[in-house]
C-alpha cells in the first residue's frame, strides 16, 4: 500500500518537551475503516502524538497526511474541520452543564440563527445521535451526576456530534467497569460499520488482541513496529512495549491465612448525596490473605473503602482492627494503626500534584518520627528515604526535586505504591491500584501486592478489573448495590459467575465474560 | 530640586499638606489659595507636599527645614505630633500649623486656630430663620473632636433661635463619598429638614445634590461654596486659613513673624465668619468670570439672596456683634464633648 | 552543589528581571512625567536620592517597608494554604489599635512589662480578627474574601471611627500618646540603650530624621519564621498540602479546617504586627489613615514576592523604596499622584515579566534535549 | 418601635435601590469576568476611572448621556490593560488587580488636573435626568442595572454566548478541544466587566450626582466582588446580595438606632453580611479555572 493511500499518516513526528523527546521520529499509519491500537509503557508517548493529531501540541518535526493531503493542525478547530475527533484520557467535560450542553459547545444550534440556544433541536440531535450509534445517555443530565461510562459517551458523541470520521481514544477503558468496557467494543464495532476509524490507546493487551485490526508499538518515543492484530500474541505485543518478556500472569503460592485482622460488622454508610450507599455489609479479613471485592463500580465499593480508611463517617455498625473499635478514628489515626491505603483516584486522594516527589513519599506519614520531630521535618532523612524508595520501585522520569503533576501515571502510582508499601503494613487496602498503569508496571504491583501477603500482611483489594482479581484474590466478595451478595474461593471461580453476581442474579446475560 | 540656598529677598515656604490633599475643598485647598496669594503678591516661592501615608508627614517637614525654606507649614491636626518633633530639631526654621494648638508651643512655631463653633453658630441661627419646617440638619464627613466643633456651633446657633426646632445629626464617616452625603440629607429632607449644613469636604458634594434634587436649601462649609448649587446654597460657613496662612508668610517676609504663640481665628478678627447674606461676594463673580457659572446662575444666587437671605442678615449681624462682646458664648463641642442629651 | 550553584543562579535572575521589568516600568513613566512639564532626569535621579542616596535613606527605605513586609506575608501565607486574605487592613488596623491602646493606658508598668505586653496584645488581637474568618470559612463555609472585606469595614468602624473617639484627649484623631515604656526601640536611640549602646560604631545611627525602629527587624524575623514554618515544619507542610489539594490533604490524615483557622490567625497577627510598629513605633499612638492601604498594597508585594516569605521581603523593599523615593520626587516638582502612577507601571511589568521568567525557564529546560 | 418603622418606610427602600446600583452593575461585570476565569479584583479601580471619565464627557460635551457612554469606553480600556496583561501575558490576575486600582487613583487626580486644573473635587456638571416609572424616580442608570440582571441572566443561562463562557470558567482545556479560542473570550468578558463597572462609577459620578471626587468610589468596587461571591457567580444571587448591601447601606445613613454609637452604625452592613452569611448562605464555590492563566496544551 503506497503511504498517499493511507486514512492518516504521520511521518517522522517529533515532538520536544523540557528534558524529554516525547517524540522522536514516530511513523503511524492508519487505513480507512480499521481500528488501530497504539500502545507502549507510561511516558511512551502516545498521549502526546495523539495531540499532535488533535492539533494542541506543534510537532518540532514531522509531517501529516490526511486522506492523502499534507495538512497542517494548527488546532483543534482545524482538526475538527478535517473530520478528528479525540476522547481525551482525561476527560474534557464540563462538570456542572449538562449532557447536552457538553455535547453541542463550540457548535450550538440556535433559534433562527439567533444568540438563543436551541435546546430542543441540540437534544433531539443529540437523542438522533445516541440512537444511530447504541450510545444511550440522559442528556438532561448534568455531567458530575452521571457515571464514568456514561461521560465517555457524552464524550464519543462530542466527537461523532461534529461529524468526525476518525475518532481517537486515549485509553478510554482505564476507568470504565467490565461491563462498560463490553459496552464500548460494541460502539466500536458499529462504529466501524459505520464507516469510522479508529485509534485506540489501552494498556490492556487482552482488549488489544480483542477488538483492533493492527498494532503500534512505541517506546521511549520512538515507533517499535506496526503489526497485523491477528499475527501477534498478547505476549509478543508485551516484549516489543517492554523491551523484555513480561509474566503476564501472576504467580502466586495458595494462602496461608491466620488470625482476623479486620473486622467489619453491619456496616451502613451513606453517599455524598446522603443516599445509603453500603448497606448492612460484615466482612472479615485474616493475615496473609487478599480479599478481594468485586463489584461494577458505584455499588458502594468507593464508600466502603473511604469508610474503613477514616475518609467518610459511617452511619452504624462498626470496624474492629485486631479487635480494637476504629470506626469513629480520623485517617491519621487509621494510618498509625500500619493501614496502607491505596486510594482509587490518584490524582484527588493519593498525591499532592503540585509537591516534589520528596514531600509526596511522606504524605500521611509525615509526623513520624524518622521525618519529623517536635514539629520540625528532617528532610534530610526524607529525602535519604526517597532516594530509596526511587530506586527500589523503580520510580521513572523524575528525580525528587520533581513535582508529582511531572510524572506518567505509571509513576505517579508507582510513587504511591511505594509509600504505603514502605512502612509494613499489617492491613492494605489497595483500591484500583494498577489503573492506567502499563503492563510492566502492573507486574511490578501484583508482585509487591503478593509480596506483602507472604510477610503476613492483610489485603483488601477492590478493583473493577475482573482478572485483576481473579489472579491476585484468594477470597472474593461480591459487591452488589452496597451489599455482599456472596463471598466465593477465588480458586473454585470465574469470570462468568462473578459476572453475574455483580450485576445482580437476575442479569443473566450482564457480567464480565470474556471480550470478544 | 530646589536650590540650597535662599537671599533674603526670596522668601521660600514649603507646605505639607494633609493626606486628603488638594481638592479636599477644605483646609488644604485654603491653605494652597494663601499661598497662591502671598506668591502673586508678595513674590515668594512655595512649593507643596501631598503625603500618601502620614508617616511622610515628619520626613516631608524634615526635608523642607533641611534645605532651608524660610517657613514650613504643616497642614491638618494629624500632623501636629510630628510638626513639633521636626521644629525641635530645627530651632531657627520658621513653622506655622493649621488646626492644632500646642500645650507647650515652641518659639519657633506659631499655631493657626479657627473658631470653627463660632462661624457654624451664625450657619445654624441663619438655617433656624429660613427653615419653614422647623427642622434642620447637619452632616458631618467623620464622627472625631474637629468636627464637633462645627457639630456644636450649628446646633447651638440653631437653638438660639428656635428651642424648639429640630436638629437632624448624623455622619457619614468619610470625607470622599458624594453618594452618602446625598443619601443622608435626602433623608433629612425626607424627615421634614428644609436646611442642611455640612462639614464633610467632598462628601458635601452629595448634600449639594441633594438639596437641588428636593429644591430645598443647604449650607456650605470652609470656603464660599455658594456657587456650587446656586439658589440652593443658601450661605456658606467661611474658615479663612487662607487669610491665617497669608498672614503667617507676610511676617516672614517683614520680619515681624513671632513663633510661640497658638493664635485663635475668630468672628472677631474675621477668621471664621459667614458669606455675604445680602450682595454677591467677589468668589461668586470670579465663578461667573471663571466660567464656572453661568450669568443667570449668577442671577439665581443674586435673587436668592435678596429673597432668602437678606432680610435675617441684620439679625445674623447683630447675633455675630454678641457673640464678639461675649453676650452670647458658644461652646467648642471639639473641646467640651457634646452635652449629653444627645 | 551543584543545587546551590542553581539556586544562586536562578536568584540572580530572578532579581536580574525584577530589575529590568521596573526600568520598563519607568521608562513608561516618563511619559507621564513630560506631561508635568517636569524632567524625568530629575524626577528619577529624586527616586533614586530619596530612596538610595545616602545612609539615612536607606534605613528610611527599610522603615517604610516594614509594614508592607508584614502585610505581605499576612497575605502570602494564607495564600499558600489555598486562602485569600484581603482582611490585612483590618487586622493591622485591630492590632494597631490594641497596641495604642495598652501604650498609654497602662501607665504604671516597667517598659520590660509594658512593651512586650503592648507588642502582644496587638498581635494576638490582630491574630483573633484574623483567625475569625478562618474560623468562619472551617466551620461555616464563608467564603474568606467575602468575610475578610467585612471585617476590614468593621474594624474601621471599630478603631477609627469609635475607638480613637472613645479614647482621645486631643484634637487629633488619634489615641493618646503611648508612654515611653511602651514605645518601639528606634535605631536614632541605640546608642542611649543599655545593651545595643554597646554596639561598636552604633552612633552612626544617631541622625535625625532616621525613622527606622526595630520593628524592621521582627519583620524579618517573621518572614524567616514564616519561611521556617512553611517549609521546614509538619505545620506548613500541612498547611500547603491543604492550599494545593485539600482532598490529598485529608486523605495524609491532615486536619484541613485547622491549617486554614491557623494559617489565618497566623496571618492576622502578623498584619497585626505591622500595626503595632506603626502605632508604636512609627507614630507613637493609634492614629487615623496610619492603615495607609498597606493590607491592600500588601497583596501585590505578597504576590511580587511568589508568595514566598523570603520573596515578600523583596517585594517589600521594592515598595518601601519606590513610597520613600516617591517622596522625594514630589519634592522633585511630580506630584503625587504621578508616584501612584509609576507605582501602578512598576506592579503591572513586574507581574508581566514574571510571564517572561517562566518562558525562560521553559526554553532553556527545552534547550537540554536538543 | 420608630426604628423599625424607618426601616421599613417605602423611602429606606428607594434609597438601597440608589445605593445597590453600582454594586449590582459592577458584580455582574464581576460575574462575566470570573465566570470566564478571570478573577477581578480591579472592579474598584474601573468603577473610579469610570466615574472620571463620565464627568469629563459630561462637561466636556455638555450632553450627561455622552458621559454615559465615555464611562463604559474608560472602563473598557482599563480593563483592556488588565487583559492584556493577565490573559494574553498571563501575569498573576490580583497583583494586575491591585496595579489597576492603584493606577485608577493617580490617573483620575491626574486627569482632574489635566481636564479641570483642579485636583480632589471636579466641578459640577450636568448630570442625567431622573426618570419616573410607576410613581419611583431613579436616574436612568439604576433601571439600566436593574433590566440588566435578567439580560445577564439571560446571556448566561439561555445563550451559545452564557455556555461558552461558563465552560471556559470551569474548564478551558475542554473549550480549547472544541475550537474554542479561550483567551479571546476571556479578553472579551474583562471587557464587559470593564464596561459595567465603568456604567457603576457613572452612576457615582452624573447618575446620582453630578460631580467627581477623588476615591469616590469607596470601596465598593470590593463591596461588589463580595456581592458576587455572596450571590455564589449567579446575576440573580448578585442582584439579592447587591440589595442586602444597599439596604444595610441605607438603614446605616437613615434609619436612628437608639443603643449603637453614632461611629459604629456604619459597621452594620458588614456585621449583618457576617451574619447571614455564617447563618445562612452556603458555600460559595468559584468557577473552577478562575485565577489561572490559560496555556495551551497544558492540563
Ligand atoms: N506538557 C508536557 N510537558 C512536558 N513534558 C511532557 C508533556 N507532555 C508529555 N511530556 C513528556 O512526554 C513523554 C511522553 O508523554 P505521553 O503523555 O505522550 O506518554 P503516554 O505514552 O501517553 O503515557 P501514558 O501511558 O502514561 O499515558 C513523557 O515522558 C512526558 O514526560
Ligand atoms: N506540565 C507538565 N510538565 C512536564 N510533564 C508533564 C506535564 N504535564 C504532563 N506531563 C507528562 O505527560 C505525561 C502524560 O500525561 P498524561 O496526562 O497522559 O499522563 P498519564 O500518565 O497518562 O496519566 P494518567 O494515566 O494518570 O491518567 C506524563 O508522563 C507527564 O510526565
Ligand atoms: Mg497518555
Ligand atoms: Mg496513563
Amino acid at each position: 500500500m503506497a503511504r498517499e493511500e493511507y486514512f492518516l499518516d504521520m511521518r517522522n513526528i517529533t515532538k520536544l518537551f523540557p528534558g524529554v523527546k516525547a517524540n522522536d521520529n514516530v511513523n503511524l499509519s492508519i487505513k480507512t475503516g480499521e481500528i488501530h491500537a497504539l500502545v507502549g509503557e507510561n511516558g511512551a508517548g502516545k498521549t502526546t502524538l495523539m495531540n499532535i493529531l488533535y492539533g494542541l501540541y506543534d510537532p518540532d518535526g514531522g509531517e501529516i497526511y490526511y486522506k492523502g493531503k499534507k495538512v497542517k493542525l494548527k488546532d483543534p478547530q482545524k482538526a475538527i474541520d478535517l473530520g478528528i475527533g479525540m476522547v481525551h484520557q482525561h476527560f474534557m467535560l464540563v462538570q456542572p452543564l449538562t449532557v447536552t450542553e457538553n455535547i453541542i459547545l463550540g457548535n450550538e444550534p440556535r433559534k433562527n440563527k439567533g444568540l438563543m440556544l436551541d435546546r430542543r433541536k441540540a437534544k433531539k440531535e443529540v437523542q438522533d445521535i445516541s440512537k444511530k450509534y447504541g450510545l444511550f445517555v440522559d442528556p438532561d443530565a448534568k455531567i458530575r451526576d452521571i457515571s464514568v461510562g456514561m461521560q465517555q459517551r457524552v464524550e464519543i458523541i462530542k466527537t461523532l456530534y461534529r461529524g468526525a470520521e476518525l475518532l481517537i481514544f486515549d485509553e478510554p477503558t482505564a476507568v470504565l467497569t467490565p461491563q462498560e468496557i463490553k459496552e464500548l467494543f460494541e460502539i466500536f464495532r458499529s462504529l466501524k460499520k459505520q464507516g469510522k476509524t479508529i485509534i485506540f490507546i489501552t494498556h490492556k493487551l487482552k482488549e488489544v488482541k480483542a477488538i483492533s485490526d493492527r498494532i503500534t508499538v512505541l517506546r521511549d518515543g520512538k515507533s517499535v513496529d506496526t503489526v497485523e492484530t491477528n499475527e501477534v500474541t498478547e505476549a509478543d505485543v508485551a516484549e516489543l512495549m517492554v523491551g523484555r518478556q513480561v509474566l503476564l500472569k501472576v504467580e502466586k503460592t495458595p494462602a496461608q491465612p491466620t488470625e482476623e485482622i479486620l473486622n467489619i460488622k453491619n456496616l451502613k454508610v451513606d453517599d455524598n448525596r446522603g443516599l445509603p450507599a453500603v448497606k448492612d455489609v460484615s466482612l472479615s479479613v485474616k493475615k496473609g490473605e487478599i480479599l478481594g471485592i468485586a463489584g461494577v463500580e458505584g455499588n458502594g465499593q468507593s464508600e466502603l473503602v473511604e469508610a474503613l480508611t477514616g475518609l467518610r463517617e459511617i452511619k452504624s455498625g462498626s470496624i474492629e482492627l485486631r479487635n480494637k473499635e476504629i470506626s469513629n478514628y480520623t485517617a491519621r489515626k487509621i494510618k498509625r494503626e500500619k493501614v496502607a491505603h491505596i486510594p482509587e483516584d490518584r490524582h484527588k486522594h493519593g498525591l499532592i500534584m503540585d509537591f516534589d516527589l520528596k514531600e509526596n513519599t511522606i504524605l500521611g506519614y509525615h509526623d513520624l518520627d524518622k521525618f519529623s520531630k517536635k514539629g520540625i521535618m528532617n528532610y534530610e532523612n526524607i529525602a535519604k528515604y526517597t532516594t530509596k524508595l526511587i530506586k527500589e520501585y523503580d520510580i521513572r522520569g523524575a528525580g525528587m526535586q520533581s513535582f508529582a503533576k511531572n510524572l506518567s501515571g505509571g509513576n505517579q502510582q508507582k510513587l504511591i505504591v511505594a509509600r504505603e508499601f514502605s512502612h509494613d503494613p499489617e492491613l492494605l487496602i489497595a483500591s484500583q491500584p494498577t489503573r492506567g498503569v502499563d503492563v510492566g508496571s502492573i507486574e511490578f504491583i501484583h508482585k509487591q501486592i503478593i509480596d506483602r501477603r507472604d510477610n503476613g500482611a492483610a489485603v483488601l483489594l477492590v478493583s473493577a478489573e475482573l482478572s485483576e482479581i481473579l489472579s491476585l484474590s484468594d477470597r472474593i466478595a461480591v459487591i452488589f448495590e452496597g451489599e455482599i451478595v456472596d463471598i466465593l474461593e477465588a480458586s473454585e471461580t470465574d469470570e462468568m459467575e462473578l459476572g453475574k453476581l455483580m450485576t445482580g442474579s437476575k442479569a443473566d446475560e450482564a457480567g464480565g465474560e470474556t471480550l470478544e | 530640586a530646589a536650590p540650597e540656598a535662599t537671599s533674603a529677598q526670596d522668601t521660600r515656604v514649603g507646605i505639607v499638606l494633609s493626606t486628603g490633599g488638594l481638592g479636599d475643598l477644605s483646609f488644604n485647598d485654603a491653605a494652597y489659595r494663601g499661598l497662591q496669594r502671598a506668591e502673586s503678591e508678595l513674590g515668594i516661592e512655595f512649593d507643596y507636599i501631598e503625603p500618601a501615608d502620614p508617616a511622610e508627614d515628619e520626613t516631608a517637614l524634615r526635608r523642607f527645614a533641611e534645605r532651608g525654606y524660610d517657613l514650613v507649614i504643616g497642614v491638618g491636626f494629624q500632623m501636629s505630633d510630628s510638626l513639633e518633633i521636626v521644629a525641635m530639631d530645627y530651632p531657627h526654621v520658621n513653622f506655622a500649623h493649621v488646626d492644632e494648638a500646642f500645650p507647650d508651643i515652641l518659639d519657633n512655631v506659631v499655631s493657626l486656630n479657627f473658631a470653627e463653633w463660632e462661624g457654624s453658630f451664625l450657619a445654624g441661627a441663619l438655617a433656624a430663620l429660613v427653615s419653614e419646617t422647623n427642622n434642620v440638619g447637619y452632616v458631618g464627613g467623620v464622627d472625631f473632636a474637629l468636627i464637633h466643633r462645627f457639630e456644636g456651633g450649628f446646633y447651638q446657633g440653631a437653638k438660639y433661635i428656635n428651642p424648639d426646632i429640630e436638629v437632624q445629626i448624623r455622619y457619614a464617616d468619610d470625607f470622599g463619598d458624594p453618594a452618602r452625603g446625598r443619601e443622608i440629607a435626602l433623608g433629612m429632607y425626607d424627615n421634614g429638614a428644609d436646611v442642611i449644613y455640612h462639614a464633610a469636604g467632598g462628601t458635601g458634594t452629595g448634600v449639594f445634590e441633594a438639596a437641588e434634587e428636593e429644591d430645598r436649601y443647604a449650607i456650605g462649609v470652609d470656603s464660599n461654596q455658594n456657587h456650587v448649587a446656586p439658589g440652593h446654597v443658601i450661605a456658606s460657613m467661611l474658615k479663612r486659613v487662607d487669610n491665617a496662612v497669608y498672614e503667617t508668610v507676610e511676617s516672614v517676609v517683614d520680619g515681624t513673624y513671632e513663633g510661640g504663640q497658638n493664635l485663635y481665628f475668630t468672628l472677631a478678627d474675621k477668621g471664621v465668619g459667614i458669606t455675604d447674606l445680602e450682595e454677591l461676594a467677589v468668589e461668586e463673580i470670579q465663578a461667573y468670570e471663571e466660567g464656572i457659572i453661568s450669568e443667570e446662575e449668577l442671577e439665581i444666587i443674586r435673587e436668592m439672596k435678596e429673597e432668602l437671605t437678606a432680610p435675617h442678615a441684620e439679625k445674623i449681624a447683630e447675633i455675630e456683634e454678641m457673640i464678639i462682646n461675649g453676650e452670647i458664648e458658644v461652646d467648642n463641642w471639639g473641646e467640651i464633648g457634646r452635652p449629653d442629651e444627645l | 552543589m551543584n543545587n546551590l550553584v542553581d539556586k544562586v543562579k536562578t536568584i540572580l535572575i530572578n532579581l536580574g528581571l525584577s530589575l529590568l521589568s521596573i526600568i520598563i516600568a519607568l521608562i513608561f513613566g516618563i511619559f507621564f512625567i513630560l506631561l508635568t512639564e517636569q524632567s524625568p532626569i530629575t524626577a528619577y535621579s529624586a527616586l533614586y536620592e530619596g530612596a538610595f542616596g545616602d545612609f539615612r535613606a536607606i534605613l528610611n527605605t527599610l522603615w517604610r517597608s516594614t509594614p508592607l513586609i508584614l502585610t505581605g506575608l499576612a497575605v502570602a501565607l494564607p495564600f499558600r494554604a489555598g486562602l485569600f486574605n484581603i482582611g490585612a487592613e483590618g487586622q493591622l488596623l485591630m492590632g494597631g489599635f490594641t497596641a495604642g491602646v495598652v501604650g498609654f493606658y497602662f501607665t504604671s508598668l516597667p517598659g520590660f512589662i509594658h512593651l512586650p505586653f503592648a507588642v502582644l496584645a496587638g498581635v494576638l488581637v490582630g491574630g483573633i480578627w484574623g483567625g475569625l474568618p478562618g474560623f468562619l470559612k472551617a466551620k461555616m463555609d464563608v467564603h474568606e474574601v467575602i468575610s475578610t472585606i467585612m471585617l476590614n469595614n468593621i474594624a474601621i468602624a471599630l478603631t477609627i471611627n469609635y475607638g480613637i473617639n472613645y479614647f482621645r484627649e486631643t484634637g487629633r484623631q488619634a489615641t493618646p500618646r503611648i508612654l515611653e515604656s511602651a514605645a518601639l526601640l528606634r535605631f536614632n536611640d541605640m546608642v542611649d540603650h543599655v545593651i545595643f549602646g554597646r554596639i561598636p560604631f552604633i552612633e552612626i545611627f544617631e541622625q535625625p530624621g532616621i525613622r527606622l525602629h526595630i520593628n524592621f527587624i521582627f519583620a524579618i524575623i517573621s518572614a524567616i519564621i514564616l519561611w521556617f514554618l512553611l517549609f521546614k515544619t509538619t505545620l506548613g507542610y500541612e498547611m500547603r498540602a491543604v492550599g494545593f489539594n485539600p482532598d490529598g490533604a485529608e486523605y495524609g490524615g491532615i486536619n484541613p479546617s485547622k491549617g486554614v483557622i491557623l494559617a489565618m490567625f497566623i496571618s492576622g497577627a502578623v498584619a497585626g504586627l505591622a500595626g503595632v510598629g506603626e502605632a508604636l513605633g512609627t507614630h507613637l499612638s493609634f492614629m487615623a489613615g496610619m492603615d495607609a492601604g498597606h493590607g491592600f498594597t500588601g497583596i501585590a508585594v505578597a504576590l511580587i514576592g511568589q508568595t514566598h516569605p523570603i520573596g515578600v521581603i523583596f517585594g517589600g523593599l521594592l515598595f518601601g523604596a519606590l513610597a520613600q523615593g516617591g517622596l522625594e520626587m514630589q519634592f522633585a516638582g511630580v506630584p503625587s499622584d504621578i508616584v501612584m502612577i509609576i507605582q501602578a507601571l512598576v506592579i503591572f511589568f513586574v507581574a508581566s515579566l514574571q510571564v517572561l521568567k517562566v518562558y525562560l525557564a521553559k526554553r532553556k529546560a527545552k534547550g537540554g534535549v536538543e | 418601635m420608630d426604628t423599625i418603622r424607618q426601616m421599613l418606610s417605602i423611602s429606606l427602600l428607594l434609597a438601597s435601590f440608589r445605593f445597590a446600583t453600582p454594586l449590582i452593575l459592577a458584580a455582574l461585570g464581576g460575574i462575566f469576568s470570573e465566570k470566564s476565569g478571570v478573577v477581578n479584583i480591579a472592579l474598584e479601580g474601573m468603577m473610579l476611572i469610570g466615574a472620571f471619565a463620565a464627568v469629563y464627557g459630561s462637561a466636556s460635551t455638555g450632553n450627561p448621556w455622552i458621559g454615559v457612554l465615555y464611562s463604559m469606553l474608560a472602563g473598557i480600556s482599563f480593563a483592556a490593560i488588565f487583559a492584556l496583561v493577565c490573559v494574553t501575558f498571563k501575569a498573576d490576575q490580583i497583583v494586575v488587580g491591585t496595579g489597576i486600582n492603584i493606577f485608577a487613583s493617580g490617573i483620575t487626580i491626574f486627569l482632574l488636573q489635566i481636564f479641570f486644573r483642579v485636583r480632589g473635587t471636579s466641578p459640577r456638571v450636568m448630570r442625567l435626568p431622573f426618570l419616573r416609572v410607576l410613581g419611583v424616580r431613579f436616574n436612568p442608570i439604576t433601571y439600566i442595572a436593574l433590566i440588566l440582571v435578567p439580560i445577564v441572566w439571560f446571556i448566561f443561562y439561555k445563550t451559545h454566548w452564557g455556555l461558552r463562557i461558563r465552560s471556559i470558567g470551569e474548564h478551558p482545556a475542554a473549550a480549547d478541544t472544541l475550537g474554542i479560542n479561550v483567551n479571546l473570550w476571556r479578553f472579551v468578558c474583562v471587557l464587559i466587566s470593564g464596561l459595567l463597572a465603568g456604567l457603576a462609577g457613572a452612576h457615582l459620578s452624573i447618575g446620582d450626582g453630578s460631580a467627581f471626587v477623588r476615591e469616590m468610589s469607596a470601596g465598593r468596587g470590593f463591596i461588589a466582588l463580595a456581592a458576587m461571591i455572596f450571590g455564589k457567580w449567579h446575576p440573580v444571587g448578585a442582584f439579592g446580595a447587591a440589595m442586602l448591601f444597599g439596604y444595610a447601606e441605607a438603614i446605616a445613613v437613615r434609619v436612628d438606632f437608639v443603643f449603637i454609637p453614632s461611629e459604629l452604625i456604619s459597621a452594620i452592613p458588614y456585621v449583618l453580611t457576617l451574619v447571614v452569611l455564617a447563618g445562612f448562605i452556603g458555600k460559595s464555590i468559584p468557577p473552577r479555572a478562575s485565577g489561572k492563566p490559560y496555556y495551551k496544551g497544558e492540563k
